[in-house]
């Protein structure tokens, strides 16, 4: 794909930068359909109907409508906060989620970066949003921003092993970090995906993943950094207008980054359900992207499903459940490699 | 137990303190105790097994007029399903008496509001602030002869 | 940030200066979970509650300095309804009761008959948002609005009957303001039998929900005789245990002619007196509160709904405290009337008042997230704690 | 450790459960309403705005005592016996001009105990609900009928007839204002 745009634009520079832009394509209008899709699944799930008047069929223009205003508000900053810190914070935490996508294949012609340790760069880099979430807590200079901070830096930093334990269960299976090699170990049929593969390890490693990484993205139930009813609105207390927006933005984008990485490792990634049919880089496309938007479903269920932890209880669940079973996936999943040889 | 039982007890007990039964057309009977002697009184009727008063259901205070305040306690045994009425009378001018917080929690919190309201002090309290009012307000709304305040703060009060 | 106090920080209601490590932060009063303007001054040790100073008061609107201004005992039928906002038929009814009492009036058999039915649909609407908002404190948020979506449903009986949906002035000193509307009983009945698959479906959505039930076992543990000696009332004193409620133990109206039980905490996945305990009564109680009414609404007689009473109430100088039974727990009326067509005196005793002065006891040592279960737990109305 | 495994399956369970409940209602048909294109009916007895009708109005003052937060606002002239007021629907004699007649909704708390006093039911709640205003003052709702000029009047005339009255030693007139 690179060397094809290189071709074309003879700039290597020029593609780069276009490159970079790709994501944001996505992202953008992902995250304004994620939100009113989130409203209309809390809505229904709630026996209510959502937004229904913006823009004509179900309130389809509500989020468009609400980044119109988001932009149009005042860009307040506390007197009291860090000026610095406080307008930085939110672009560390949309940076963090942003670089991930450099390395994830969209499809077998398309990924930003073919790295050989794209998944090893994904989970370094997706730490990086906690600082962000670190520096916003404190700039702000208020204590509900301050608890909301500390939680979600103990959390993040918790749940970041067993996501990275249960990645590299697969990782040793498929002995590279190349998710596009991941993806293609995956190809040929249904049965080759990951989550069925070594029954029932690397089904329980999906599991652990996935629960971990709602706690990395902070969702229900593990939402306790911005835990609406104890922290009134956690680090993001302060924050109004395109800065507020841009941690909502970063919220739904590392939402999306996170399912399409257990979509690439245990779901197929672009690979087709069906075999060889269906498949080809437009249906990669296709495939990897519903695959990820059933896992964000699935993330929206849970989250109107569920009352949220305390944080001694992450802390448990973190350390005294999810750390061991992917310890001994890894061990199992290691012998079982071993014994085929 | 029937409050002239209760009276009849009391009266045993703390030989040299007067106390009265009283009982107005409809309204509860109530047993009339001086306000020094109140907290012994309602230890003693907590502790004693026959009277075993184990929650204090309401505490208030109320303006008669005519210089004359006073605290009203309705007491409530949960275990011998009876109740008693007492009631402190104290002068207007300087409304004074004891707490009973130390027997009975619920006491605090009606105390202050007694506090706040009337302006009459518990002693022994050991948090006597106002409650539903503000801190820096001046008087206590509920005696009759309370006048409204013009201004709060350069807030017209009456609107 | 340099401005850190040279001298230790002395709090009025804290026994001593706060120690380096402590930090005040204060909830309230604009917080989504403290159920209104309820301001609690947190000392905290990282995320431990060491103690809090609760402040009330912000939505004080002189409800007893207002009783006495009123130019007859009527008139403060709609500022009774505004206490407990949330339960404003059972505060009429109190209200009601004491005034009758003083005047040693009996109402019509038909009266009582729907006076418990209103106040048992009453207390079945104030319980489902008394879990509808605990649920949403402890983060869920759908069974929130499955309680909401069934209270909607008494409302409109109540709007039907009453013409007003939160604040009915339906309960009138000697009687009730309308009969009740012909097919009332009908949807009464409807709605009892609807309702039921609703409690099973909030009970697997919510109460036994693995994330809840750690929420809330063991958490804001109350012993039966702390509860008793702060003059707890209600769901708080039963999920404490104690089997007391006073439609059995101290029976007024004529609810000593139903059958029910009177559901208390059992500590079945927890300690008794936790906060899911608490919770449990209020669900059982539903339950309960649907038996009463099964068995009301084929009993009610024909017959008028006012009483022959004075226009002008006048009683007897006398005082009298009534308390009844509400959602909440006990409300008291100490009414002193001085011979005049209005009250010399209302003091009020709301069961949310008492029961909120527990809360400190019961939070020292917990999380700050355990405060917000506690509180929830607890059930307030600010309308009714501040007066 | 059985306990552990144990809470595990719970938790997973119980979510499980939980899962099943929400997406059942996902399919349910919602139960809200689209407000302002969709309404509901009140039912018949919906307490809300007050609304007097002032050619039954006698001006006896009842629903203005009977407010528990005064926001009925009431002046009556008295009538000389040479004029005809007419009478209520309901038969009753009118006496009294009613001058003034305001009604504060702002204040006002929709308990309905104005209505039963009233002697000619004039003054009923309606089931008007959307009367929200930009300015408060728009919120207190004038029911006289009478122009300036007519209360000029009507003053004019009891002030004459008093001062005859005055002079010659008459049975006082009292107004059904008690």
């Amino acid at each position: 794909m690179k060397e094809l745009l290189v071709d074309l634009l003879g700039n290597e520079l020029l593609v780069y930068v276009l490159m970079a832009f790709v994501p944001l394509l996505w992202i953008l209008p992902f995250a304004l359909f994620a939100v009113w899709w989130e409203r209309k699944i809390a809505a229904h799930m709630q026996d209510r109907l959502g937004p229904m008047r913006t823009g004509g069929w179900h309130g389809w223009a509500q989020t468009i409508a609400d980044i119109l205003k988001l932009i149009q508000k005042e860009d307040i900053i506390p007197t009291a906060a860090d000026r610095l810190l406080f307008s930085l914070a939110p672009f560390v935490v949309f940076i963090g989620a942003y670089t991930a996508f450099a390395a994830i294949p969209f499809s077998a012609a398309y990924v930003g970066t073919e790295i050989n340790i794209g998944l090893f760069y994904i989970i370094a880099v997706s730490s990086f949003v906690v600082i962000g979430l670190l520096m916003a807590g404190w700039s702000s200079n208020n204590k509900w921003s301050l608890f909301g901070a500390m939680r979600s830096a103990a959390q993040v930093v918790s749940y970041e092993i067993p996501i990275a334990l249960t990645l590299l269960a697969v990782v040793m299976i498929v002995g590279s970090f190349d998710l596009q090699e991941i993806n293609r170990a995956q190809s040929g049929s249904i049965l080759n995906w990951f989550i069925f593969q070594k029954f029932p390890l690397l089904f329980a490693a999906a599991l652990i993943y996935f629960v971990a990484s709602l706690a990395e993205v902070n969702r229900t139930p593990f939402d306790i950094p911005e835990a609406e009813s104890e922290l009134v609105a956690g680090y993001h207390t302060e924050y109004g207008g395109m800065k507020f927006a841009l941690f909502f933005l970063a919220e739904y984008a590392n939402m999306f980054a996170v399912s399409i990485i257990a979509a690439t490792v245990f779901l197929g990634g672009w690979n087709s359900p069906f075999g060889e049919a269906l498949s080809g880089p437009l249906w990669g496309v296709f495939w990897v992207l519903s695959k990820s938007m059933g896992f964000v479903f699935v993330q929206m269920w849970l989250r109107w499903t569920l009352p949220r932890l305390r944080v001694d209880q992450l802390m448990y669940v973190g350390w005294k459940v999810l750390i061991p079973f992917s310890f001994v996936i890894i061990l199992g999943v290691g012998f079982w490699v071993l014994l085929e040889g | 137990m029937i409050p002239q039982e209760i009276l009849d007890t009391l009266i045993k007990q703390f030989p040299g303190v007067t106390f009265e039964l009283k009982k107005a057309g409809s309204g509860d009977p109530s047993i009339l105790v001086p306000p020094d002697r109140i907290l012994d009184v309602s230890r003693f009727l907590r502790d004693d097994d026959r009277m075993a008063f184990d929650s204090l259901m309401c505490l208030s205070g109320v303006d008669y007029t005519g210089g004359r305040m006073g605290v009203v306690y309705h007491l409530d045994s949960m275990t011998k399903r009876h109740k008693v009425t007492l009631k402190v009378e104290v002068s207007d001018d300087q409304p004074e008496c004891q707490s009973v917080e130390s027997v009975w929690k619920t006491a605090n919190w009606h105390e202050r509001e007694a506090f706040d309201l009337f302006g009459i002090r518990f002693a022994g309290h050991p948090d006597l602030r106002r409650i539903l009012l503000p801190d820096d307000w001046v008087g206590h709304p509920l005696r009759k002869d309370y006048e409204l305040p013009e201004y709060y703060r350069g807030m017209k009060v009456p609107y | 940030m340099e401005a850190v106090a040279e001298k230790p920080l002395t709090i009025p209601g804290f026994p001593r200066p706060l120690k380096n490590h402590e930090m005040i932060v204060n909830m309230g009063p604009q917080h989504p979970s403290t159920h209104g303007v309820l301001r609690l001054e947190l000392i905290v040790d990282g995320e431990v509650i060491v103690d809090m100073i609760p402040h009330i008061g912000y939505l004080h609107r002189c409800f007893e300095k207002h009783a006495e201004y009123m130019s007859n005992y009527q008139q403060v039928i709609p500022y009774c309804d505004r206490m407990d906002y949330i339960a404003a038929m059972s505060n009429d009814l109190g209200y009601a009761i004491a005034c009758e009492t003083m005047l040693g009036i009996k109402v019509p058999e038909r009266v009582e008959y729907i006076r418990v039915i209103m106040a048992e649909l009453q207390r079945i609407a104030s319980h489902l948002l008394a879990i509808g908002t605990f649920g949403m404190d402890i983060g869920a948020f759908t069974p929130f609005l499955y309680c909401f979506r069934d209270r909607e449903r008494i409302l409109d009986l109540f709007e039907q009957t009453c013409g007003a949906r939160l604040l009915y002035n339906y309960i009138w000193i000697g009687g009730l303001s309308h009969d009740v509307p012909p097919d009332f009983a009908g949807k009464v009945a409807d709605f009892c039998t609807s309702f039921k698959p609703t409690i099973k479906e909030l009970n697997s959505l919510l109460t036994h929900n693995k994330i809840f039930v750690e929420r809330t076992a063991h958490v804001g543990v109350l012993q039966a005789d702390v509860a008793v000696n702060y003059g707890a009332s209600g769901p708080v004193l039963r999920g404490s245990g104690v089997e007391w409620d006073l439609r059995r133990n101290d029976p007024y109206s004529i609810y000593d002619r139903f059958e029910f039980d009177i559901p208390v905490g059992r500590g079945e996945v927890g300690t008794v007196g936790d906060c899911w305990d608490r919770y449990i009564v209020r669900v059982r109680e539903m339950e309960q509160s649907l038996r009463i009414l099964e068995q009301a609404i084929g009993q009610i007689p024909e017959g008028n709904v006012q009483s022959a009473i004075p226009k002008r109430i006048r009683p007897d100088s006398a005082d009298l405290y009534v308390r009844t039974e509400t959602p909440k727990g006990e409300l008291g009326y100490y009414i002193v009337a001085d011979g005049t067509t209005s009250p010399s005196r209302v003091k009020v005793r709301p069961p949310t008042f008492v029961n909120l002065s527990i809360l400190p006891a019961m939070s020292r040592g917990a999380m700050i997230a355990d405060v917000i279960a506690i509180l929830g737990s607890i059930d307030i109305v600010l309308g009714e704690v501040d007066r | 450790m059985g306990r552990y495994f144990k809470n595990i399956f719970d938790a997973v369970r119980t979510i499980l459960i939980g899962m099943r409940i929400t997406a059942r209602h996902l399919f349910t048909p919602s139960v809200t309403i689209q407000y302002p294109d969709v309404k509901l009916k009140l039912p018949a007895r919906a307490r809300n705005r007050l609304y007097v009708n002032m050619d039954d109005c006698i001006g006896c003052d009842q629903c203005s005592m009977a407010c528990p937060v005064n926001c009925i606002t009431i002046e009556t002239i008295k009538s000389t016996s040479d004029v005809d007021l007419g009478v209520t629907s309901v038969g009753s004699k009118k006496r009294l001009y009613v001058p003034v007649f305001d009604i504060d909704i702002a204040k006002c708390c929709y308990c309905g105990l104005c209505v039963y006093p009233c002697p000619t039911e004039c003054i009923k709640m309606t089931e008007v609900f959307e009367f929200s205003e930009y300015e408060r003052e728009n919120l207190i709702y004038n029911f006289a009928t009478m122009t300036p000029a007519e209360v000029d009047d009507a003053k004019r005339k009891l002030a004459a007839s008093e001062s005859t009255a005055a002079t010659k030693p008459a049975p006082a007139s009292r107004g059904t204002n008690s």
